[in-house]
């Protein structure tokens, strides 16, 4: 077990390692931050001074490594654009793109079990039937445009909920939540929701078809003729040995949420981390996109470290510190 | 089953329980309003010398303010200096007689050293406002309310610089150690990124950098009491999200009105759209200079042929542009220069109407009969609608036979290109902040030399006119000058050195009973809100 | 037709079955005919497909060609005369004058070539990597599977947009634009081969272990021959199941990656750039510019999708 | 001995099964290994049937493997024809590999489900270039009828037979290499009873009419006694018996050989009682010391838990076990 | 006679395909007594699995019951409602299926497992329902029960895992057990201790066995009579010396003759020629006319239903029909 884990440990930072090195030469391309920083005025001198300053005419592997050393140190540097610590920004963005991604991994995990289970037993039902057409339109139309299209009803037709932002804040320390007042919680409802729907369609099928699986199984059979009820063989047995392959698919989608909250951050001015980066993106501002993105492979390394221990818990027959060996 | 929507406004939430009720208690309300303005970005900082651009400086102009003010004419009002001139005795010495009994937010009160202080400030290395200052040698506190700003030369519109340069508290600085702004190596945040102590109408309340600020009013503030009482100043980048909130009633004023929404935004009821020009011009710019275009299919440089220039002139249908593209939202002109710019004439703002024919005569006169192949690079995030109006352009230059390949990026792509001499074709767009020609011709028509001509995308030299330029800078003879300038812009517009499109009107949308004039630099001023009965 | 006639008489002669007709009696294709759901999908993927390929001759207008556009007859309403030039279109013109019907033609032939050509690329590579994995085994499995949870850790938009911006760098500014919808095709097609490497890589280390394939090795056939010709048609089902549904994924991908503000140039608007466009007149009136774009991309992603859907289950031998 | 097709001689494989390199040293373990194959030395006469008999884990199919090259022993050699197969590459290997062929348990998963019969059965003749195109095409014609079934059937697809009409085409694709040895792995296992007699018929027919060599492979007792003419018993990778086969089902040696036996169930209805089996097969990771069999042998003392017992020539035939050689038992 | 345990009337099961409605079972009756062991015999395809499951009403959808009725003990119960048949399910008639190893759920010790069958029927305490199954562990052989009994099933080889589940077939004290295959997935030496002890437990409990398998050696050791099924019909049944040792019915003859024994080599196993149909394809009259060598006309077109042979022996074949055209055989 703990050698599991430290396997893992070492893989992630392995992993971290190229995720840095990948990020970091990758922003060479995205474009020269030194032109937006300066105002329309500056000079070939100007850019050049400030090019200077920035370390950019170094050697590749001296701006790397001067990078890391830092970036271990949880220290990213300043935003070229906001000209704030990254690691303050990132953090201060961050309880909103998390409870944003918990939402609505809740809202995806919890439908998509649901529906998945419903139309897994019901499999020829025609309400199933409906339920997998319509879910698939989650999937047909770009996340941007449900956004904007769930904008349209709910916030400008119908004034149901706000159309962007947050709402109002509470400050828990460091955390800044918006799930403790009623326009905190409103607001939350249309990006989780458009954030959630290709998850929730994505985990439905899966539960779908690893129960349809599982339903099938000599252990599913063997419950039943040993009379136990629909309910016991269904959530007791089946049910539960559903979740031991659906665990990993759904701790990866997490990290996805994540990683498309962009869009919808985007599109519903969530002030998350997903927004920052777009708008880094735009201004080149390469501290934050590469915070950004190492802390995207963090929180996938530690998802995924996560995933990997639940399992454990799930599942017995991975727990081989009893050994079936000695017997 | 309306949800309530509208608690952010915490300190007057009974007020914007809705817009109606605000109206039917009538005047009552005036002195005490909240204003939820919302716009496409947020400043980038609070630190008034560290971003030389237009968000930042609209919202600070709220906590700051600078010596002269520009009025939504574009002209100059004045600000904390109540008078200005060049020195009776020295043309090279600006003299600047400050506003008594005004207090910054802290209550120190304002003096001379301050704009001693922030003058420097605005010039050290790590400053962005310092290419506007670069022709001041020193600033002297006479007394004071006295400064003298010594010119390295005679500098007739120095005071055109000053519109954006905000001035800080010394003490209040050296305090907080933000004598110089920052340094990005430096790898320490600024106090002053967050933190502001200005003479502005507005005190800081809340800042949470591109998701909410609150700026509350200054009740020590030396001017007029404005009927808005607080701000809440909203980012929001996308365009249809922007006008939603603003449809739902979750904001009471749009910046940034996407042009194709204007017309329906006014046909809405309980909504009005105040729209002017800005001090902007659109235009396209061709490589004349070089030998051998980088994207051509033919070699030479077609561009460098007049006859191939006048061509693509006559191929602009600037009235299509304005009437599909811009939905009417604009002033198609013949002159890279908006109206209201030293040096703009009527006759200089006409243009020819399209002849395609004409054009086609033309190119296969300078030898392109069937036309050439180059490519246009184009913004499609930085003014209205930039994409699509070169869309439409590459439309019209493929019925004159020149085939235009379109790339089109965001901004942190495409101006680099641009500066360093990467584009054939382009598009730009130019605001001119000291209302003059001579910044025009400074930065896009001088050749690229020192300071001059850094945005001179055209390759355009001609040794005469650079003369005229650098002289511009020092001639105080108004009349002179303005002599010189009409004759930099005939050469100009004879060797066609750029295809001008039009110049954007600004939309401000915001709900109705609300009135807020279009400011030419679109750094409208709360102060200038006014609600109706 | 006249011909039913010969093949009654021929069919009453007992003759071994055509390979076509084997493939109509297949349980597969009789599935596919029961199954309402699957043939509305799929006449609606065929028309939409068929509609795309044949763009240029069924178009009335060539939306890629600007030359041809008039700026005047922009914003025309559907099924109205254009007020300044007179002209009709069915679905209306956008704001550049271009033909809505038009557009979606083109633009569904740009989407689904950039779609398949990402699907193919992503299917080639990822199939063949997971060939190898699956049936090397030892270090190159590690090797592969772990770049392949690298890849993993970056989410498909993110690897996509660092390509993007990789290919600006490393792509000569003259060939951009060029290379724009190839760079669009990798970025896409990379952002995703892991699955299929994963799903053939399992399978191959199932297929590998069964007899047919040791049977061969028995004879000393060469690896790559046993890989290509007894383990890749039989891993083949499951990859044609993703590929279905990567295709649906595909087009979407390329719509978003348009919103974030790269991909095909704006004077060959793909149905994503359209859609991408057409959403910023959801406020202002021209409804149809949004509408019609986002109706086909719909069409299109939801029939492939439940093509897809009803495939996956057709194949599941377990799910009969 | 000059007609022995195939030898072996010491033949061992085992398989490194040790957790990755962290845990053992974390959780301070040794690396482990799975003996499947100990110590296995036999020869195959030409023309005879050879069967390796034994239960799961005793290494019968990994010996099987070996031969025929689908793994690599870990030590020891195997000849055929007295040519080394180990260590022999390309053309000579090549050659050897025409001469002999698998047959495998599962008709269902031996025969490629995307390729036609005769492409099948074509495959080993097309690879070692016997015949290919039209000839090829009459070649595995002949074969299919050969095996009973009908030229016709060709163009037909795996999945269009039945479980023992695959078996045939197995065994139709074996020949086409024109081998003389083949290796049948449990051949029958699949097959229901009719179906076996049938195949088991087919290849005694075969055998006899192409002067086959079979080293024949399976659990079945009854099922080798028909078939084999000298019969190996494997327990936990070693050899425990060798045997003629008449010899080995009238006089078994080894305690094992008979418990085997006993374990049979009786169908002629003798009203024999059979001595219950006791215990089961160890885990081959962790085998008992000495004779592997000593904790399920009511003859078992000290000496079978501390050595292992080499095999002894008995009666023509060998046996490893110490009550044999002690005359315990 | 008394009335017997179970009695199977007619049975006919069905699934419906696309091609048409194969008949999986066709027109099957037999009856097991109390405590009795009948065995059923058949090959792959043959039916005997189904037959199984349609008595514990686990037919697998689309496919159905179709016709003909299922008594326990005088009572109908196939077209029990689902719930009536779930209490008899495990309760009344258990089961024991082929793999040890998929048989048992993995994620629950085999102490849940147990405890929740005993629980669902028996309405006893968890304590009380943890003493007997750990008692039935130890009944069925599981060394140091009381210890094992928390761990998880892939603690345990095949053999004890099946011991397992044999235990918990048993462990709501049914009438009836069913086992399909028991021993098929497990080694030689293991399997005659399982059927050993699924045999001894079910006398000591008076529990009637099914015990369907495709080993004749299994039935000829452990069956008191034996059905031998075909193509979904009923071949031949009777006590089973009768029908081991001298079998009436051509097929189960033939399927005698073609196993390999171990007491004398043949050089030649008597073989069945051809394969049995496939259900799409049953020939008409008697399934097994095209195989069969005394075949004759009648074979061909009347299908014949099983014949009283006496002494408790049915056998379906025209050979034994007295009225018939004729007489053959020993009859």
């Amino acid at each position: 077990m703990l050698a599991y884990i430290l396997r893992r440990l070492l893989q992630s930072v392995v992993v971290m390692m190229v995720v840095a090195l990948v990020s970091f030469s990758l922003f060479r391309f995205v474009g020269d931050p030194v032109s937006t920083m300066l105002g329309q005025e500056a000079t070939v001198a100007d850019r050049e001074a400030l090019r200077e300053r920035l370390g950019l005419n170094d050697p590749f592997v001296v701006q790397f490594a001067d990078f890391v050393t830092r970036a271990v140190q949880g220290d990213f540097g300043i935003s070229y654009r906001l000209q704030q610590p990254v690691t303050d920004l990132i953090l201060s963005r961050l309880p909103a793109t998390l409870e944003l991604a918990a939402i609505s991994g809740i809202f995806a995990f919890v439908l998509g079990l649901g529906l998945g289970v419903y139309t897994a037993l019901k499999r020829r039902g025609w309400l199933s039937n409906a339920i997998m057409t319509a879910s698939l339109i989650g999937v047909s139309l770009p996340t941007f445009l449900i956004g904007v299209l769930l904008i349209w009803i709910f916030a400008v037709e119908l004034q149901w909920l706000p159309s962007f932002g947050r709402g109002e804040v509470v400050d828990l320390g460091w955390w800044r939540t918006g799930l403790l007042t009623p326009s905190g919680r409103a607001s939350l409802v249309l990006p989780a929701v458009t954030l959630g729907l290709y998850q929730m369609t994505l985990i439905m099928r899966l539960v779908r078809a690893e129960m349809l699986e599982v339903l099938r199984a000599d252990y599913i059979k063997f419950a039943r003729a040993r009379g136990l009820s629909d309910r016991a063989v269904n959530f007791g047995h089946a049910l539960k040995n559903t979740l031991v392959p659906v665990i990993t698919i759904t701790g990866l989608q997490l990290g996805s949420i994540i990683a498309f909250a962009i869009i919808t951050e985007t599109v519903f001015q969530w002030p998350g981390v997903g927004a920052l980066f777009i708008n880094s993106v735009q201004f080149v501002d390469v501290p934050v996109m590469a915070a950004y993105l190492v802390l995207i492979a963090l929180v996938f390394v530690v998802i995924n470290l996560i995933v990997d221990l639940l399992y454990y818990v799930v599942d017995p027959r991975l727990r081989a510190d009893r050994g079936a060996a000695g017997h | 089953m309306t949800f309530d929507r509208l608690p952010k406004a915490r300190r007057s939430a009974a007020l914007l329980g809705g817009a109606a009720v605000a109206l039917a208690l009538g005047a009552a309300s005036a002195g005490a309003e909240t204003i939820r303005w919302a716009r496409v970005g947020d400043a980038l900082t609070l630190d008034p010398h560290a971003q030389n651009e237009g968000p930042t400086h609209a919202l600070n102009h709220h906590i700051y303010e600078t010596l002269v003010g520009r009025a939504t004419d574009g002209t100059l009002t004045p600000r904390l200096a109540t008078e200005w001139g060049i020195h009776p005795d020295d043309d090279t010495i600006w003299v600047f007689e400050l506003r008594e009994g005004v207090t910054f937010h802290d209550g120190t009160p304002f003096e001379a050293d301050d704009v001693v202080f922030s003058l420097e400030r605005a010039m050290a290395e790590t400053s962005d406002m310092k290419g506007l200052h670069g022709a001041v040698e020193s600033v002297e506190a006479v007394d004071e309310h006295t400064v003298h700003v010594q010119m390295e030369g005679p500098a007739p519109l120095y005071v055109q610089n000053l519109t954006n340069t905000f001035i800080m508290n010394r003490e209040w600085a050296e305090e907080h150690d933000v004598e110089e702004p920052q340094d990005f190596a430096g790898g320490e945040e600024s106090y002053a990124v967050r933190n502001a102590n200005g003479t502005g109408p507005y005190t800081v309340a809340e800042r949470d950098p591109e998701v909410r600020t609150v700026l509350e009013y200054f009740g020590d503030h030396w001017a007029e009491t404005p009927e808005v009482s607080e701000i809440i100043y909203t980012p929001i980048a996308e365009d249809a999200t922007r006008v939603a909130a603003l449809l739902s009633g979750e904001v009471d004023i749009v910046q940034d009105v996407p042009v194709q929404d204007i017309q329906r935004l006014q046909e809405t009821d309980g909504i009005t759209v105040e729209t002017g020009p800005e001090n902007r011009v659109i235009f396209f710019a061709y490589d004349m200079g070089s030998d051998e275009l980088q994207t051509a299919n033919v070699e030479g440089n077609p561009f460098a042929d007049p006859l191939v220039r006048e061509a693509m002139h006559l191929a602009l249908d600037r009235d299509a542009i304005r009437q599909v593209v811009m939905r009417g939202q604009s002033l198609p002109t013949g002159v890279t220069m908006p109206p209201f710019v030293n040096g703009w004439t009527e006759e200089l703002d006409e243009y020819p109407q399209p002849d395609y024919e004409r054009a086609q005569e033309l190119l296969a006169e300078a030898g392109y009969p069937d036309g050439f192949e180059v490519t246009l690079h184009t913004p499609n995030d930085r003014y209205l609608n930039d994409e699509a109006i070169s869309q439409a352009y590459v439309g019209m230059l493929d019925r004159i036979g020149i085939d235009v390949n379109l790339v089109s990026q965001t901004r942190s792509l495409h101006f680099p290109l641009i500066q360093n001499r990467e584009t054939d074709f382009y598009l730009l767009g130019w605001g001119v902040p000291t209302f003059d020609s001579q910044y025009i011709f400074d930065f896009l028509v001088h050749s690229t030399e020192g300071a001059r001509g850094g945005w001179n995308g055209s390759r355009y030299s001609n040794p005469e006119l650079d003369q005229k330029i650098e002289a511009l800078a020092t001639e105080t003879d108004l009349e002179a000058r303005n002599e010189m300038i009409a004759e930099i812009w005939a050469q100009v517009q004879e060797d066609r050195v750029f295809l001008p499109v039009h110049n954007q009107l600004l939309a401000y949308a915001m709900r109705e009973g609300i009135s807020l004039p279009v400011h030419p630099e679109n750094q409208p001023s709360m102060t200038d809100v006014s609600f109706e009965d | 037709m006249a011909r039913t006639d010969h093949e009654t008489a021929a069919a009453s002669t007992p003759r071994p079955p055509g390979r076509l007709y084997r493939a109509w009696d297949s349980d597969l294709a009789h599935a596919f005919r029961t199954s309402p759901v699957a043939l509305v999908a799929g006449i609606v993927a065929v028309v939409i497909i068929l509609a795309a390929a044949l763009a240029p001759w069924i178009a009335p207008h060539d939306p890629f060609d600007p030359g041809s556009l008039v700026l005047m007859d922009g914003f025309t309403p559907p099924m109205t005369e254009n007020e300044f030039t007179g002209n009709f279109y069915l679905l209306g013109t956008d704001d550049q004058g271009r033909d809505v019907f038009s557009a979606i033609l083109y633009g569904a032939r740009l989407s689904l070539f950039v779609g398949f050509s990402a699907v193919l690329f992503a299917m080639v590579l990822g199939v063949t990597l997971g060939l190898i994995a699956g049936y090397r085994g030892g270090w190159v499995d590690s090797l592969l599977m772990r770049i392949a949870d690298v890849q993993l850790t970056f989410p498909s938009i993110l690897i996509a947009l660092l390509i993007f911006g990789v290919a600006r760098g490393f792509i000569p500014p003259g060939y951009r634009e060029a290379m724009a919808i190839w760079v669009l095709i990798v970025a896409i097609g990379l952002s995703d081969w892991v699955q299929y490497a994963r799903v053939v890589r399992g399978a191959t280390m199932v297929e590998k272990s069964k007899e047919y394939v040791q049977a061969a090795r028995v004879i000393g056939a060469h690896p790559a021959k046993i890989l290509a010709r007894h383990i890749l048609p039989n891993v083949m089902g499951p990859v044609l199941v993703i590929g279905t549904i990567g295709l649906a994924l595909a087009i979407i991908a390329e719509a978003t990656l348009s919103f974030l503000g790269v991909g095909v140039p704006p004077t060959q608007p793909s149905l994503g750039t359209l859609i991408r466009i057409g959403q910023g007149f959801l406020f202002s009136g021209e409804w149809w510019i949004l509408l019609f774009p986002a109706l086909a991309l719909l069409a299109l992603a939801l029939s492939v999708n439940l093509l897809g859907d009803w495939l996956r289950d057709a194949l599941n031998p377990r799910l009969r | 001995m000059a007609d022995a097709l195939l030898r072996v001689e010491g033949l061992t494989r085992y398989f490194d099964v040790s957790k990755p390199w962290l845990n053992r040293v974390i959780e301070r373990e040794e690396r482990q290994f799975l003996t499947a194959v100990a110590d296995v030395s036999f020869e195959i006469r030409r023309g005879e049937t050879f069967a390796l008999v034994g239960e799961s884990g005793s290494g019968k199919s990994t010996i099987a493997k070996m031969i025929v090259g689908l793994l690599k022993p870990s030590h020891g050699r195997i000849l055929f024809d007295d040519q080394a197969m180990t260590g022999t590459d390309g053309a000579a290997m090549r050659a050897l590999r025409r001469r002999f062929q698998m047959i495998f348990q599962d008709p269902f998963a031996s025969l490629n489900p995307r390729w036609h019969v005769g492409d099948i059965i074509a495959e080993p003749m097309v690879t070692f270039g016997l015949a290919r195109g039209a000839e090829a095409r009459r070649e595995v014609a002949r074969l299919l009828e050969v095996v009973g079934l009908s030229g016709s059937d060709a163009a037909k697809f795996p999945h269009e037979f039945s479980g023992g009409q695959r078996q045939r085409i197995a065994i139709a694709r074996a020949l086409s290499s024109r081998p003389e040895f083949i290796v049948c792995d449990e051949p029958t296992s699949a097959l229901d009873v009719s179906v076996q007699a049938q195949i088991l018929n087919l290849m005694r027919d075969l055998q006899d009419e192409f002067g086959l060599t079979y080293l024949f492979i399976s659990h079945d007792l009854s099922v080798v006694r028909h078939m084999a003419n000298r019969i190996g018993v494997l327990y936990l990778g070693r050899l425990a018996e060798l045997a003629d086969g008449k010899g080995l089902f009238t006089n078994p040696r080894h305690p094992y050989s008979r418990m085997l036996l006993d374990a049979v169930p009786d169908l002629e209805m003798s009203g024999r009682r059979r001595k219950p089996v006791e215990g089961e097969i160890p885990n081959p990771i962790d085998p008992p010391p000495g004779c592997a069999f000593h904790p399920r042998c009511p003859y078992a003392d000290d000496r079978c838990r501390r050595e292992i017992p080499q095999p002894v020539r008995r009666d023509g035939g060998e046996v490893a076990c110490f009550g044999v050689e002690e005359g315990r038992i | 006679m008394a009335e017997p345990l179970l009695s199977v009337r007619d049975l006919v099961v069905e699934f419906p395909t696309r091609r048409g409605t194969l008949r999986a079972i066709d027109r099957i009756s037999f009856d097991i007594r109390e405590g009795e062991v009948l065995g059923m015999v058949g090959e792959s395809g043959a039916g005997k699995s189904i037959t199984g499951n349609a008595i514990i009403g686990l037919i697998e959808p689309p496919g159905r019951i179709a016709g003909g009725e299922i008594l326990l003990k005088g009572t109908r119960i196939d077209d029990l409602p689902p719930e009536k048949m779930r209490r008899i399910r495990g309760r009344r008639i258990g089961m024991v299926f082929q793999d040890p190893l998929t048989s048992l759920n993995p994620l629950y010790t085999v102490a849940e497992q147990i405890i929740e069958t005993i629980r669902t029927h028996l309405g006893v305490s968890e304590r009380e329902a943890r003493e007997r199954a750990v008692a039935l562990l130890d009944r069925v052989g599981i060394p140091a029960a009381r210890r094992r009994i928390d761990d998880y099933p892939h603690h345990f080889s095949g053999g004890m895992r099946q011991r397992v589940v044999i235990a918990l077939a048993l462990c709501a004290e049914p009438e009836l057990v069913i086992a399909d295959e028991p021993t098929t997935a497990l080694d030689v030496s293991v399997q005659a201790q399982i059927i050993d002890v699924l045999k001894e437990i079910c006398a000591e409990r008076g529990a009637a066995v099914m015990l369907i398998t495709h080993d004749m050696g299994v039935i000829a050791e452990t069956a008191d009579r034996v059905a031998v099924l075909y193509a979904g019909r009923m071949a031949e049944i009777g006590p089973v010396r009768d029908v081991v040792q001298d079998a009436e019915h051509p097929y189960t003859r033939g399927l005698m003759g073609s196993i390999p024994t171990l007491t004398h080599a043949h050089d030649r196993l008597t073989q069945i020629p051809g394969a049995m149909p496939r259900l799409d394809n049953i020939p008409q009259g008697c399934a097994f006319n095209p195989r069969c060598p005394e075949a004759f006309d009648r074979c061909r077109v009347e299908r014949p239903d099983p014949i009283g042979r006496g002494g408790g022996r049915r056998v379906a074949c025209w050979l034994y029909d007295r009225a018939g055209v004729k007489e053959a055989g020993n009859g």
